[in-house]
């Protein structure tokens, strides 16, 4: 079986379950586990054929299909593979997760879900794989956009989720004509023209032509994106309104589809379209666009009280970090020093590396919000705590995803901002601006820890309503934890394996022709299996080995739980201390809107002031808050 | 050798911490006109607390891990660093991003912990405690993003000493920041915010008692010691003599110096809000932006 | 002016100099007419219940065991040190002691307890001078009987035993309706 | 014709049949007896006269079953008068109209009287259970002559006081009553909405030691003054002389000029030291530790002063109906006068330190600010009041004692806020060393010799009415005393200055962060244990039991267990 018939076959699957969710409306049970079990066949399908090119002997697929006059020119170069094991992976773990989840959520009407659901993945899968701005880009993109429109526009009751929709829908079909018509500024461009073939197009038109060009394309991808202001208007509406499962989708791929689409343009569009492509503005502009989008979006994620909604303006700062990478390699790559030259590709890496474990980090924290809906009921930061004693496997699932997106110590986070940030610095030494987007970096690294403190520490410890959840709110069913393990797995290998993932990346990059920071110079980063070095030949420029951090740490514990037992103290069961007269209730809760309230006034100039949290109108929402002054 | 010297820091860090607490109480009571406790009382103090109840008031297993992992990160953190400018073995594996991160690791432990204990004055203080950390952790990072800038590497060893190659204006400019940071790097009066006794009682060390206070304690007794430590190594790191010995002799009693300061200066302050301590914090911010800014200039 | 202001604060110790002292090692001595803890001279106590019944907190008991054998009793866990007792005792047997360091865990040890051997006026209650001739004579009769109602009151009911429980129950009898000022005393 | 007489024609004038009697002892006190129902037309009447509301007392009047009463005090500062109003209710409607909607003022006295007497006030605004614990039974109201004062109900299980409905998005901090920053139990329900405090709730009332009811049915005349004295730790000889001062009045008594002097200068001593103290705590509250123990430490000097000349460092023993009872001779002058120069010239030291400090200026200027209508609307008193620009002191208002032959400044500052009070307090420090200054100077020159004390002469008089204000060094305290049968008050009825200063700290809390809570509540200075004097607990479990080591911890836990 050729690659390419297996791409036909991922795609009969799910036209598949798509056309079966149409027969099968009432039977609800067997529609759930054939649509399942198709789209589990079509992500293997998927995983294989990324695998067949990546692997051992791989090459790039390159096919064209006629549909009428028009044709579609198709790529799956290492590139397209890699991103496209990333919409396998996640895309497994979202519908294991869905099984359960869908049950308890929509009683008789999922069937729509799992009509659009396919042709969603779909429309993802193709424009990772299309390689023109024209016929197959537009199918693609709308296949994507209407079918997540209408995810969106049914995750929530219609009161909710028409306006946020609606503005989906408008800056995606916004962004769609920005970058199909950006394609006709080349000068001779045919509609339907391979991107190589658009590249050297653009060549030979004028600068003014170019930089239009590039521009209207960076306004499209960044829309996607959500880049810095587009983001904010679209991706936390959106988000916290289609179902956690799908909003899994939109964080880690959809966005991440939007970084493909800026890669393709600025690596290798700009490649094919040499001197019309001016990579110190270009690198300029995306650096100050996502160091903008890093820190506003995460600063605006700590002001959310909707979990949801703090995940998802978290991803636009996530997203943020990936663009300012992928600037800062292209003004190292148009540095002069040798060394920052050659550090260039090791800063594409990180971005790369980084969409990878934001896709896999947020789509598993999406689903760990799924958890606490599907447990709760509630959508509210400050309605919620104390979880941990009731949904142990989900808490510590939810630990282990919220130190990797914080970037601690041994986690995946931490290798991919470590790449990122010392790369950055080592490259940019005499640019002001690398060096002082690289301290904001640094400083947003600060604040998405205190963002994820506070959803950790404010869902799943703090004292909350503990005693009040205890009663009625149980751990979530296994399948829905199967697939957040499943994710965990994933993001502890990214940790733990950063010279495996970097290969990976490095081999899919080498499989991808018309790479522009190809011959970009010598290869700096070396390593062993769990450690990572940059290296100029000389000297250690930096290291890391998140293995050895985690071995430092364990061992270090070990010899404090020695200390601090070393007198065999007593250990006693108190409740806490409030100075004596009133119990802890309710009402002397510390909830989340009152948590860093002097930070959020403080930064209240970037806006994104959290909205009321509306909870849907649901059988598990919890009753109304007790009367005021209740001390149970 | 370069095995020896991870001990040598854990050890030489452990033993000291205590008694820097001790040389700060002792002048602290002087100030105040009283004849304060002997030198060598933290150590009685966290020995007895060795010895007392464990009150758990959380009840989950983030309450009860907090401790020992912020004690074992803000050792790790040591661990790593170059004392009198020697890399050590772990120098192959680390780099100064990994000792940010530890640091910020250990607050982060300790933050989780006081969430977990469910009181709202423990809330309270973490909330404080971390928009502490948010301002602060930048300045700490830009110091060695500082040297960074100077010798074009990213290492530890390089980022400390890289500080004080040349002493031009960011080297003074960092030195002022640095100085009037110290304080909140300390979490002395006036920046002792997070812990504030008379309104939210220790706010994050509330609910923790015995030996887990011990270890909390020592964690920030050691921290401490840390920034003095950076703070006599990263700025006045050309006056140590290469000699092994004396320079570690020399850096004591630098430290000892720095702990005299941070003394004096919190004995002379009241405790600032927190919103007024983040408009400060933001001023330090720019500052130390503007000595990398100055430094990557080459002055 | 702000460096100014904490070099002034700096060096205020510099001019007072360490003011606390090595407590329990080197005590500080109580000025003249300090009120410590009261001390009762059982050699010229003679049981008239004055201080007893004008005690604002109560804490001074007495109790006959029988006819003859007066018991006082001062319970100094509740005592405030007003010296109010010694000011009103007409025999000067109460002085305050400048004695404070009186923690303890064991009631006992900063009570007092004193027998009193009474003789009583059979004729008319109240005029008693024995003249004493001796130490000994004085330790063998100490005090006089004087059943004036309202005392009676403040004194409690003979019973064999005395046991700190009973003290307890003490402590709760009923007050006086009335107390004329200086009931007891020779003049 | 003066005042008082003006006030008693206008009253008879407009209550008509409504007025019963007026009377007084002494020309600067005025004693009005109306029917019930006159009660509120006689307040506002007095109000508008521009009266200060002071207190109210409530008692059940035993005599020939006239069933209860209510007394409100009202104090005309700028006549050195004060007026008294009391009406009577049967005690099977014990109901009166309420003050308090338009003298925010009263609301306490109020509630007090509804706990404790089970009086009903109309039109009250709150009226919350106040002074009894939460599981005091309904129906026991502990100032009723038919309750014993060792009375002690059983306590009952899972009772809890209702807070105020919290503003909307927010949240409770639960201040004390264990708290660092109280020195004494009391419990503040503080709202926040992330640092700022939103609203305030006070519940207090929680070290009641029965002191009223006691004296009412327990203690002699010459008892009470040392168990007043134990109201407070700090102004304990303040209301040791005015409760003197009051059962002197009631029963007309004059006392030796010298034991006057004598007073004052007690009393001076005793503002000194409290002041130092509060400026320590202040230092403390604000986390400047070394203000705290330089103050202190010149406290200190005034403790070891005040042990010499009384024979202890506080609750002095001094004072008792009809005189003092220790002379401050020449020697005890020349210590005096030794220690207020090194006091003096310490205070000028730390003035100068830390009177600039900006650090200082940045914690205490515009926080707890209230306006000067504010403080009217609330009736503070003492320093509270003088930083918000009221001129009040009772030491040259309602002279008593030596201050008519002493001269002084009242310190005003008119900023509203700690830092006002800050500075009030460390002026009058030295206006305090200038009056002891110049009653040392008359007690060595001119009072030579005179005896310290007299004794009352026979039972004193039933039914007087005696009511003393005493300038403490927190303010205003006001004493009442009724006299009764048995060598011992009918009602007594003390009123610390924190009881209307603590009812506007929920005002002075608005919109202030959360880390200004302690100074703002210790710029009153705080004194629970004043403010809670009323009510009853059992003396036999309070005080005698005690509990070894083993027991208290076993104790404890089965509590903790419990909860």
């Amino acid at each position: 079986m050729t690659i390419l018939s297996g791409f036909w076959l991922f795609w009969l699957s799910l036209l598949l379950a798509s056309f079966l969710a149409l027969i099968l409306k009432k039977k609800t049970n067997y529609l759930r586990s054939a649509g399942t079990l198709l789209l589990c066949l079509s992500c293997l399908i998927l995983i294989l054929i990324s695998l067949s090119i990546l692997g051992k002997g791989g090459s790039p697929l390159e096919f064209e299909v006629k549909v009428g006059s028009f044709h579609l020119p198709f790529l799956i170069d290492g590139l397209s593979a890699l991103f496209l094991l990333l919409l396998s992976v996640l895309t497994l773990a979202s519908v294991i997760f869905s099984l359960d989840f869908v049950k308890k959520y929509k009683g008789d009407e999922f069937w729509k879900y799992y009509l659009i659901l396919p042709l969603f993945i779909g429309g993802l899968a193709g424009l990772l794989t299309v390689d023109d701005l024209g016929p197959g880009f537009t199918l693609a993109w709308q296949l994507m956009v209407i079918s997540s429109y209408l995810l969106i526009r049914w995750g929530r009751p219609t009161k909710v989720s028409a306006r946020p929709a609606l503005v989906y829908l408008l800056f995606m079909e916004a962004a769609w004509l920005m970058i199909t018509g950006s394609a006709f500024l080349a000068k001779g461009y045919i509609f339907g023209d391979s991107l190589g073939t658009v590249g050297l197009k653009l060549a030979q038109s004028g600068p003014w032509q170019a930089i239009l060009f590039f521009s209207l394309l960076f306004l499209g991808f960044g829309i996607k994106t959500g880049v810095f202001p587009f983001g904010q208007w679209w991706i936390p509406d959106a988000y916290s309104t289609a179902w956690p499962q799908v909003s899994s989708l939109l964080a880690g791929l959809l966005e991440k589809t939007g970084v493909f689409g800026l890669i393709r343009i600025f690596f290798f569009v700009a490649k094919s379209s040499g001197a019309a492509f001016n990579p110190d503005l270009w690198g300029k502009v995306l650096v100050v666009a996502g160091v903008i989008t890093l820190f506003i979006g995460t600063v605006q994620a700590i002001k959310q009280s909707d979990y949801l909604r703090l995940l998802a303006y978290s991803s636009i700062g996530q997203v943020g970090y990936i663009i300012f990478a992928l600037g800062s390699s292209l003004l190292a790559w148009n540095s002069s020093l040798p060394l920052a030259k050659s550090l260039a590709s090791v800063i594409f890496i990180a971005a790369v590396y980084h969409s990878l474990n934001h896709g896999i980090f947020k789509g598993l924290l999406f689903l760990l919000g799924g958890n606490l809906l599907y447990a709760t009921g509630t959508r509210d930061l400050n309605r919620l705590g104390g979880l941990l004693s009731v949904m142990p496997v989900s808490g510590f699932l939810a630990a282990i995803a919220s130190y990797s997106i914080s970037g601690m110590p041994a986690s995946s986070g931490f290798v991919s901002k470590w790449l990122m940030i010392s790369s950055n610095f080592l490259a940019g030494r005499d640019s002001l601006l690398l060096t002082l987007s690289g301290i904001v970096a640094l400083f947003t690294a600060a604040f998405t820890l205190a963002c994820y403190v506070k959803f950790f520490g404010l869902a799943f410890t703090s004292a909350g309503a503990s005693w009040k959840l205890k009663r009625s709110i149980k751990e979530v069913p296994w399948k829905l934890l199967a697939s957040e393990i499943f994710l965990t797995v994933i993001c502890l290998s990214q940790a733990f394996l950063p010279m495996g993932y970097v290969k990976l990346i490095d081999r899919s990059l080498g499989l991808s022709s018309g790479f522009l920071l190809s011959e970009a110079g010598g290869d700096l980063l070396s390593g062993k299996m769990f450690s990572l070095k940059i290296h100029d030949g000389q000297s250690l420029l930096a290291a890391t080995s998140p293995l050895l951090m985690l071995f430092l740490i364990v061992l270090l514990a070990f010899l404090a739980y020695w200390f601090s037992r070393s007198a065999h103290p007593a250990e006693t069961k108190v409740p806490a201390w409030l100075c004596g007269y009133q119990d802890l209730n309710l009402n002397n809760v510390y909830a989340d809107r009152h948590v860093f309230s002097d930070l959020k006034k403080f930064f209240w100039w970037t806006g994104g002031s959290p909205k009321k949290v509306i909870d849907d109108n649901d059988p598990t929402v919890l009753p109304d808050s007790q009367p005021k002054g209740e001390v149970e | 050798m370069k095995v020896v010297a991870v001990f040598v820091n854990l050890i030489y860090f452990l033993l000291l911490a205590p008694f820097l607490e001790g040389v700060m109480r002792k002048l602290t009571a002087w100030i105040q006109s009283r004849k304060g406790p002997p030198l060598y009382q933290p150590y009685l103090d966290l020995l007895k607390l060795l010895g007392k109840e464990n009150l758990n008031s959380g009840g989950n297993w983030a309450f009860r891990l907090a401790p020992i992992l912020s004690f074992s990160s803000m050792l790790a953190a040591i661990a790593l660093i170059p004392l009198t400018g020697q890399a050590n073995i772990l120098a192959h594996s680390s780099d100064l991003m990994t000792l940010i991160y530890f640091l910020t690791l250990s607050g982060f432990c300790l933050l989780v912990g006081a969430l977990g204990s469910g009181n709202p004055f423990a809330a309270v203080g973490a909330s404080r405690e971390m928009m502490t950390t948010v301002m602060l952790e930048p300045v700490l990072a830009m110091l060695l993003i500082l040297g960074t800038v100077r010798i074009g590497n990213f290492s530890l060893s390089a980022a400390v000493s890289g500080v004080a190659v040349s002493r031009g204006g960011s080297y003074f400019l960092m030195l002022v920041v640095y100085l009037l940071a110290l304080q909140a790097f300390a979490a002395r009066q006036p920046f002792d915010i997070a812990e504030a006794e008379v309104e939210i009682l220790e706010g994050p060390y509330m609910e923790y008692s015995g030996p887990n206070y011990a270890l909390l304690r020592y964690t920030l007794n050691l921290k401490r010691m840390f920034y003095a430590w950076l703070l006599v190594s990263c700025f006045l790191s050309f006056i140590l003599p290469a000699n092994f010995l004396f320079s570690l002799l020399l850096q004591t009693v630098l430290i000892i110096v720095v702990f005299v300061l941070i003394s004096l200066i919190g004995a002379t302050h009241p405790r600032f809000r927190i919103d007024q301590a983040l408009k400060y914090y933001a001023l330090l911010l720019i500052l130390a932006l503007i000595a990398v800014g100055l430094a990557v200039k080459g002055w | 002016m702000w460096l100014w202001n904490k070099i002034k604060q700096l060096t205020i110790p510099s001019r007072t100099g360490v003011v606390t002292l090595r407590y329990p090692y080197k005590p500080r001595p109580a000025p003249a007419g300090f009120r410590g803890q009261p001390v009762w001279d059982h050699t010229k106590c003679i049981g008239c219940a004055g201080c007893a019944s004008n005690c604002p907190a109560r804490t001074i008991f007495l109790r006959d065991i029988c006819q003859e054998i007066r018991i006082l009793i001062y319970d100094s866990s509740r005592c405030t040190y007003c010296g109010r007792c010694a000011d009103l005792c007409p025999e000067k047997a109460i002085t305050m002691s400048e004695n404070f360091e009186l923690a303890t865990d064991n009631r006992q040890d900063i009570t007092q307890t004193i027998e009193l051997f009474m003789m009583t006026c059979q004729r008319c209650g109240r005029c008693y001078d024995l003249e004493i001739k001796n130490a000994l004579d004085k330790l063998q009769m100490l005090g006089y009987r004087y059943d004036s109602l309202e005392v009676r009151k403040v004194i409690g009911q003979s019973t064999p035993e005395f046991e700190p429980e009973h003290l307890e129950k003490t402590a709760t009898y009923r007050r006086p309706e009335k107390l004329e000022k200086s009931s007891c005393g020779k003049d | 014709m003066s005042r008082k007489e003006e006030l008693l024609n206008l009253l008879k004038d407009k209550l008509r049949g409504k007025f019963l009697a007026g009377s007084s002892l002494e020309d600067k006190r005025l004693f009005i007896d109306i029917k019930k129902e006159a009660l509120v037309e006689t307040a506002s009447l007095l109000m508008k006269e521009g009266a200060r509301y002071q207190m109210g007392v409530g008692y059940e009047a035993k005599k020939n079953g006239q069933g209860l009463a209510m007394v409100h005090t009202f104090a005309f500062d700028a006549d050195s008068l004060l007026v008294a109003i009391r009406a009577l209710t049967t005690e099977d409607k014990p109901e009166f109209d309420s003050l308090t909607p338009f003298i925010p003022g009263a609301g306490w006295s109020e509630r007090e009287y509804i706990d404790l007497l089970g009086l009903h006030f109309k039109n009250h605004p709150n009226p919350k259970r106040l002074v009894l614990s939460d599981d005091w039974p309904e129906g026991i109201y502990p100032l009723r002559q038919d309750v014993p004062y060792d009375l002690m109900p059983p306590s009952a299980e899972e009772v809890a006081f209702r807070l105020d409905e919290a503003p909307p998005g927010s949240s409770i901090i639960p201040f004390g009553p264990f708290h660092a920053c109280l020195h004494e139990p009391a419990h503040f329900a503080v709202y926040v909405d992330g640092e700022e405090i939103k609203g305030c709730e006070y519940r207090g009332f929680m070290v009641h030691r029965g002191i009223e009811k006691l004296a009412a049915t327990e203690l002699t005349y010459n008892e009470i003054p040392f168990v007043a004295e134990r109201i407070c730790g700090i102004c304990g000889s303040v209301h040791s002389v005015n409760y003197a001062q009051a059962v002197e009045a009631a029963s007309g008594l004059k006392i030796p000029r010298r034991a006057e002097f004598i007073r004052t200068i007690m009393l001076e001593i005793e503002r000194l030291h409290s002041h130092l103290m509060w400026l320590g705590v202040a230092g403390h509250l604000i986390g400047f530790d070394t203000v705290f123990m330089q103050a202190w430490r010149i406290r200190e000097k005034i403790m070891w002063l005040a042990e010499s000349l009384t024979g202890n460092r506080k609750t002095y023993g001094m004072v008792i109906v009809g005189g003092v009872r220790r002379d401050i001779d020449l020697t005890k002058a020349d210590l005096i006068k030794k220690t207020l120069s090194e006091v003096e010239k310490d205070m000028l030291a730390l003035e100068k330190a830390i009177i600039k400090d900006k650090a200082i200026h940045r914690r205490t200027k515009g926080v707890g600010y209230l306006s000067r209508e504010k403080a009217v609307e609330w009736n503070l008193v003492g320093p509270v009041a003088r930083a918000r620009g009221l001129d009040m002191d009772a030491r040259r208002d309602h002279r008593y004692a030596a201050y008519d032959e002493v001269k002084f400044d009242v310190v005003v500052a008119d900023s509203g806020d700690v830092w006002g009070t800050l500075v009030v307090r460390i002026k009058e420090i030295y206006e305090a060393i200038k009056i002891i200054h110049q009653c040392l100077g008359k007690l060595a020159s001119e009072l030579q010799g005179s005896p310290l004390a007299i004794e009352i002469e026979g039972p004193v008089p039933a039914g007087q009415q005696g009511l003393s204000v005493v300038e403490a060094p927190r303010g205003e305290a006001v004493h009442y005393v009724l006299t009764g049968d048995d060598n011992r008050p009918e009602r007594w009825r003390v009123r610390a200055p924190t009881y209307p200063n603590l009812q506007a700290v929920p005002d002075m809390l608005l919109n202030n962060k959360l880390a200004d809570f302690p100074i703002i509540v210790g710029s009153i200075d705080p004194c629970i244990s004043c403010t809670d004097r009323v009510a009853v607990i059992d003396r036999k479990t309070a005080a005698d039991r005690i509990l070894s080591r083993q027991e208290l911890e076993k104790l404890s836990r089965e509590v903790r267990s419990k909860t």
